[in-house]
């Protein structure tokens, strides 16, 4: 059941091993998980809705108090969090929640440039709340971006942007990662998008990971490859879905 | 480095130290780091007790002047003393019931008062004003024109006690309620919710941590009122009670007295409080 | 307030009869104990509701409102009330015998505070309350002593609760009027440290019940009133005769205090004199005025205005008829 | 159907009334059928005003008994001849640096402690009890106590007046502290924030509504201390004068002192609600 | 530039014309939208990430007074709106949230049915707060699945779900709509997800409807279908992609 990452990268950052997470007594959330993400890997997460894919990152940021269970994890000191909900402070303007608890002179220079990169350049002075939706997750994006954690923990920073910022801002994420090469654990909807950016994907599934790919496609990754549509297919039937994505309109 | 196991169960052996040096962390589960943390058994007993503590040994060791902080032993005795001579019991039940009515009669008019102003702005422009004036205002200044208006007997006492409660649950209501998220109101108003579900549904739940807040001042400050309004024409109450000792220089039964009030203010309030944790259990906040 | 009785004009005589169903709320906590225990009460052919009101300030606030009618005080509240738009009038005076013998207030001196005269005052720190009795007291005092005030320093303190006796032990005044149960436990708790009092050699025992002019002009209430006051000196004669039971019901049960502490106020308080001639309790009386006046800034008022004459045999009437021996 | 034009630059004339019957509606912009609506310009004078109209009609009407409640323009009358007299101007300096000074250290010590009990459990364990018995203590039965501790000279006065304000700042900040969303906690702890800037950026911020109201009733609350506090060795101030007027029964200089009273408080919580407007720009609430 | 639709439902549900709205001096949201949505017609709503989606959405429910602005909107009188932040009330329980304002005997029961119809049966009695990111969407619309609104305004209602869920939810939309046959104006960035729902697609962009396209296929709306392809490919380009899904990973 516990994959273990091959020699790809020389260490692991994240090392999870019999992770039990349950918040009612009846039906555990995470039920002996096993999972390593080597140093600089770069993977993705998919699951059911209700599967546990937020529950395990917030266990990895240490941030499940409201959770009973057992199991040991280690994570490097510097973890990076973007929220499922974006998370801005309401109270501080986006600028200054780019640079929550950054210090030093060039701070503010840095997030006015993370904001500029997230296409909200010269909406630095704006509270939170005067945002779209999509603005806030990227102000959320731009938050992390700004920082260098030895692993980067993402729940949906996608969900709310249309298909063009969406690819801008895969390219934002890879570039920060080809900087400083965190190890990234990025949960995502779309499979597309996890093929697209990650080393290896999993499915989590009942508690464990019950698929793990690893992506093998070699440069470019497009989507109409016949080899990326075979991961995909493979990805879609662990997520249930058997003949890919399909619907009649009519069936109802 | 060590992996803190979060529980007995782990599978997994602890790993060896160089780890560690790399810079890396095992993180035990839900520790925080910020925030005030775990709560502490009992802690609301330690501030008293310290409290009584430092009391009972300053009156022991004869820094604190027994003449005018009367050692805590003696206050034990003297109100025990006057409980057995069946003094003080009625005092406390005569002041407990003037405490209820006062708060029943207050906590209704001021919510009533407070969506009454909340939700309207007419509403407001008229209660509003004279409720910031009421509060300006000292009691015992007021106290001539409530003799004249209310008389001197028990009516009179419930009313002012029931004023002086009516201010922090009216303004703690009316702000919590108006503090309440544009968003929720939005999301009432597309569901064509009617004025009285909206009022259930939206305004009493989201002004409820607001009017909570009010109670815990509302009950003090219902104890505090039978100061003032049993030095009107009574002949029984611990606010008499003081107001004799303090004619006749009687520093024990002072003391008696400002502990009970210390006591009743406590407890009253831990009640509230209570009820806050038991009605707020859908928050998630830096308490928790 | 109910229906009042016809009106009585101020020189008219008093109706001998108490006409059914007239009410008269009474704040002389005291003398209810007295009548009840005395039987005096029974005797009282109105209906009567006892308030637990006295003293100047309480007693004026509860004649404006209109919810009492007539209230035992010291001499100074009814020149305070006429002085403020409260017209009053003073229907029973009393007083005690060998009153520099039986003070109602002590000098209390802080310890340390070499005061052995009302000379030595001078250049002293004096808590004063104006307004209250003590603050009246403290001004005839310094009249007595040929001080004025610019002579001592008054600190304006409030007499409530044992504020006075904490402030001489905590050295923050050197001399403050202290009476009754504090007198004894000033000195009882700091005599120690080398606090003590001396007499301030003044009469303060006038003792009056007094009444809103407007109530006195209700005939009814007149009536009741009258009949009130003529018993009112009998059943403080039946205190005396009846030591025991009185401190019981009174000091200790009433009041709280150890029968000790009742005691000791009682013996303090000595015999009452209930004078059956006024002119020389109005002539005193004018004395406080001109001095309070000066001290306060306010006009001179005429004593004898203050009082309502028709009332002054009335006390000793009933003293007459029942002695000290109650209703029995 | 009548459109209802949002503005009088609409474009497209109203559509034909047919369509109405069909149960059809044209929405005003941003019209809200739930909630307050929109302020009325100057609406916090019309209470005020009315209480006042009401007491100056039932002067002149004759049922407001002048002896209990001077008529207005007797009020305004004394209040001038205080004033030019050179009586009330010195009053009201002398009150007012008490006021200022004691609100200043209150709110400080306010604000400190319930940092200090809002962040750490042992910190409320030993503040919490304490301040909850301070503040269910009668101010009166406590001035024997604070006049041997601090004498009875202006520090006296001004810790008085402190201690007073320090409680609703306390609690209100306290209260406003452990309300903060937890989720905003967690936040600042995976950004890893120094203990300064989880306090400057999130738990000040964050409790800013609270203080603010909080702030509400120090300031009516050290106002009303001053009748206390000036009935101990004060020549001067406003709480001085309602005392010496209401033992002397000078029923229209009283008067004059709750007018003041109401005027100081009405006026320092219109301040108080200015700044909570401003600071709280972030909010959309029900309020706006 | 403003679309009209043409006869093929019986009279307009939406009609909204020369719609300004802007919430700063100098760059407005929605400069003179025109658009007119047919009785039982289904549109779908696509736009870059703050181009004005929600805000045209929020002046069709009447919620826009922080905006300023001119126009004439006519909406019907019963109008449902699935928020883009699920905003549940936190201080109600699941349950309490979806039957909201709802009256009568059945309400509890047509409440509980909604929950289990979007798989959240057993959870009536949960908090929001106790809800993942996707099961609180799902509550959000199974508020709306109770209801019978003339017009169903949903601000991308399946923003948090997965794959499969999203097509289970899908469905719930179609039979909902099937039932009562509401106009519905459907916000989404998912341009499969238009194509697969809707009988029209638009295109918001600087504040008008830029591009309008009928999705005229038959029966059964399979992405594998060339004219499907083309549609999809036709959107993306007007949403600024000019040839489809494409990224070059190592390009950064
Ligand atoms: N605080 C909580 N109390 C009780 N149950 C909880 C709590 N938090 C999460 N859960 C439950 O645990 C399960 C897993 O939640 P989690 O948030 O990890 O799901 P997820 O995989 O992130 O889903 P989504 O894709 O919808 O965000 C869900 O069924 C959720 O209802
Ligand atoms: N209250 C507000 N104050 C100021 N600007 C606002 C406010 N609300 C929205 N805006 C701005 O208006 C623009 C349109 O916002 P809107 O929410 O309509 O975008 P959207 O198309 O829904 O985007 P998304 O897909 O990201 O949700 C954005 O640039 C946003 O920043
Ligand atoms: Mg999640
Ligand atoms: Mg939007």
């Amino acid at each position: 059941m516990a994959p273990h990452t091959g020699g790809l990268t020389t260490g692991a950052a994240v090392r999870i091993s019999g992770l039990h997470r349950s918040f009612t007594d009846d039906r555990p959330v995470l039920s002996g998980l096993d999972l390593q993400i080597g140093q600089g890997e770069f993977v993705a997460l998919l699951g059911r809705s209700g599967s546990g894919k937020s529950t395990l990152l917030r266990a990895l940021a240490g941030l499940d108090q409201d959770a009973t269970g057992t199991g040991d994890i280690e994570v490097p000191e510097q973890v990076s969090v973007v929220f499922q909900d974006s998370r801005l402070l309401p109270w501080q303007r986006v600028l200054r929640n780019v640079v929550l608890g950054l210090t030093g002179p060039g701070a503010v220079q840095r997030g006015k440039d993370a904001l500029a990169e997230v296409g909200l350049a010269g909406r630095e002075r704006a509270w939170p709340r005067e945002l779209s939706g999509g603005e806030q997750q990227r102000v959320a994006l731009a938050r992390s971006l700004v920082r260098e954690p030895e692993l980067l923990l993402a729940d949906e920073p996608f969900g709310a942007l249309d298909a063009l910022t969406r690819i801008k801002m895969h390219g934002l994420l890879r570039a920060l990662y080809e900087r400083h090469r965190p190890a990234v654990l990025l949960v995502t909807h779309d499979v597309d998008e996890a093929i697209v950016l990650a080393d290896r994907v999993l499915v989590l599934d009942h508690g464990v990971v019950k698929t793990e790919r690893r992506i093998d496609l070699d440069g470019t990754r497009d989507p109409s490859d016949p080899r990326f549509a075979a991961v995909r297919t493979e990805l879609l039937a662990a997520l249930g879905l058997a003949g890919g994505v399909e619907i009649k309109q009519e069936e109802s | 480095m060590t992996a803190v196991k979060t529980e007995a169960k782990a599978v997994v052996p602890p790993v060896d130290d160089e780890e560690l040096a790399a810079g890396r962390a095992s993180r035990p589960r839900g520790k925080r780091r910020l925030g005030p943390g775990k709560p502490i058994p009992l802690a609301f007993l330690i501030g008293p007790l310290l409290l009584l503590g430092v009391w009972a040994w300053g009156s022991a060791a004869g820094w604190i002047d027994d003449r005018v902080l009367t050692a805590p032993w003696t206050v034990v005795t003297t109100a025990w003393e006057r409980w057995e001579s069946g003094k003080l019991g009625p005092d406390l039940l005569v002041s407990t019931q003037r405490f209820a009515l006062g708060l029943l009669f207050g906590v209704l008019a001021g919510l009533v008062l407070a969506l009454v102003s909340g939700l309207s702005r007419w509403g407001e422009a008229i209660v509003d004003g004279p409720v910031q004036i009421k509060r300006s205002i000292p009691n015992l200044a007021l106290l001539p024109l409530l003799l004249l208006w209310f008389g001197i007997d028990e009516r009179m006492k419930i009313i002012t006690i029931a004023l002086g409660v009516l201010i922090p649950i009216y303004i703690h209501t009316h702000n919590g309620l108006r503090s309440i998220d544009g968003r929720y109101a939005e999301l009432a108003e597309t569901l064509r919710l009617k004025p009285a579900a909206f009022i259930g549904r939206v305004v009493l739940p989201g002004a409820l941590p607001g009017f909570l807040l009010g109670m815990r001042f509302a009950v003090t400050s219902a104890w505090l009122s039978l100061v003032v309004v049993e030095q009107v024409n009574a002949t029984s109450g611990i606010g008499y009670m003081m107001l004799l000792a303090g004619t006749y220089g009687q520093t024990d039964v002072i003391i008696v007295g400002l502990v009970l009030y210390a006591l009743l203010g406590l407890a009253s309030d831990a009640i509230v409080r209570l009820i806050q944790r038991r009605a707020l259990t859908w928050r998630r906040t830096l308490e928790d | 307030e109910e229906d009042g009785g016809p009106v009585l004009a101020a020189d008219a005589d008093l109706p001998t009869t108490v006409p059914e169903g007239t009410k008269l709320v009474i704040g002389d906590p005291s003398q209810q104990v007295a009548f009840e225990l005395s039987g005096l009460a029974s005797l009282l052919t109105f209906d009567v509701e006892w308030a637990n009101i006295s003293g100047g300030p309480k007693s004026a606030e509860a004649f404006r409102a209109k919810s009492l009618d007539i209230s035992s005080v010291a001499d100074i509240p009814p020149i305070h009330t006429n002085w403020t738009g409260l017209p009053t009038k003073i229907v029973a005076a009393a007083g005690r015998i060998d009153p520099l013998q039986h003070p109602i207030y002590d000098l209390g001196i802080a310890p340390g505070v070499d005061v052995a005269s009302l000379e030595d005052l001078a250049g002293k720190r004096i808590a004063y309350s104006p307004g209250q009795a003590q603050g009246a007291l403290i001004l005839r005092v310094l009249d007595a002593a040929g001080l004025t005030q610019d002579d001592v320093e008054l600190v304006e303190l409030p007499s409530t609760a044992d504020t006075y006796s904490n402030a001489l032990a905590g050295g923050e005044v050197d001399v403050a009027p202290i009476g009754g149960t504090q007198v004894k436990s000033y000195v009882n708790k700091y005599g120690s440290d080398g606090a003590t009092t001396i007499p301030h050699g003044l009469r303060d025992d006038p003792w009056v019940l007094y009444a809103p002019v407007e109530v006195l002009e209700d005939a009814d209430k007149a009536a009741a009133i009258a009949e009130y006051v003529r018993l009112w000196g009998a059943a403080k004669l039946w205190t005396r005769a009846n030591r025991d039971e009185w401190i019981n019901a009174w000091y200790v049960e009433h009041e709280g205090l150890s029968v000790e502490d009742g005691e000791y106020l009682h013996d303090r308080e000595g015999e009452p004199d209930f004078p059956e001639n006024w002119d020389e309790t109005i002539a005193r009386h004018q004395e406080t005025i001109e001095i309070v006046a000066e001290g306060t800034g306010n006009e001179v008022l005429d004593a004898e205005d203050l009082y309502d004459r028709r009332f002054e045999p009335l006390v000793a009437e009933g003293i007459a008829e029942y002695g000290d021996g109650g209703a029995s």
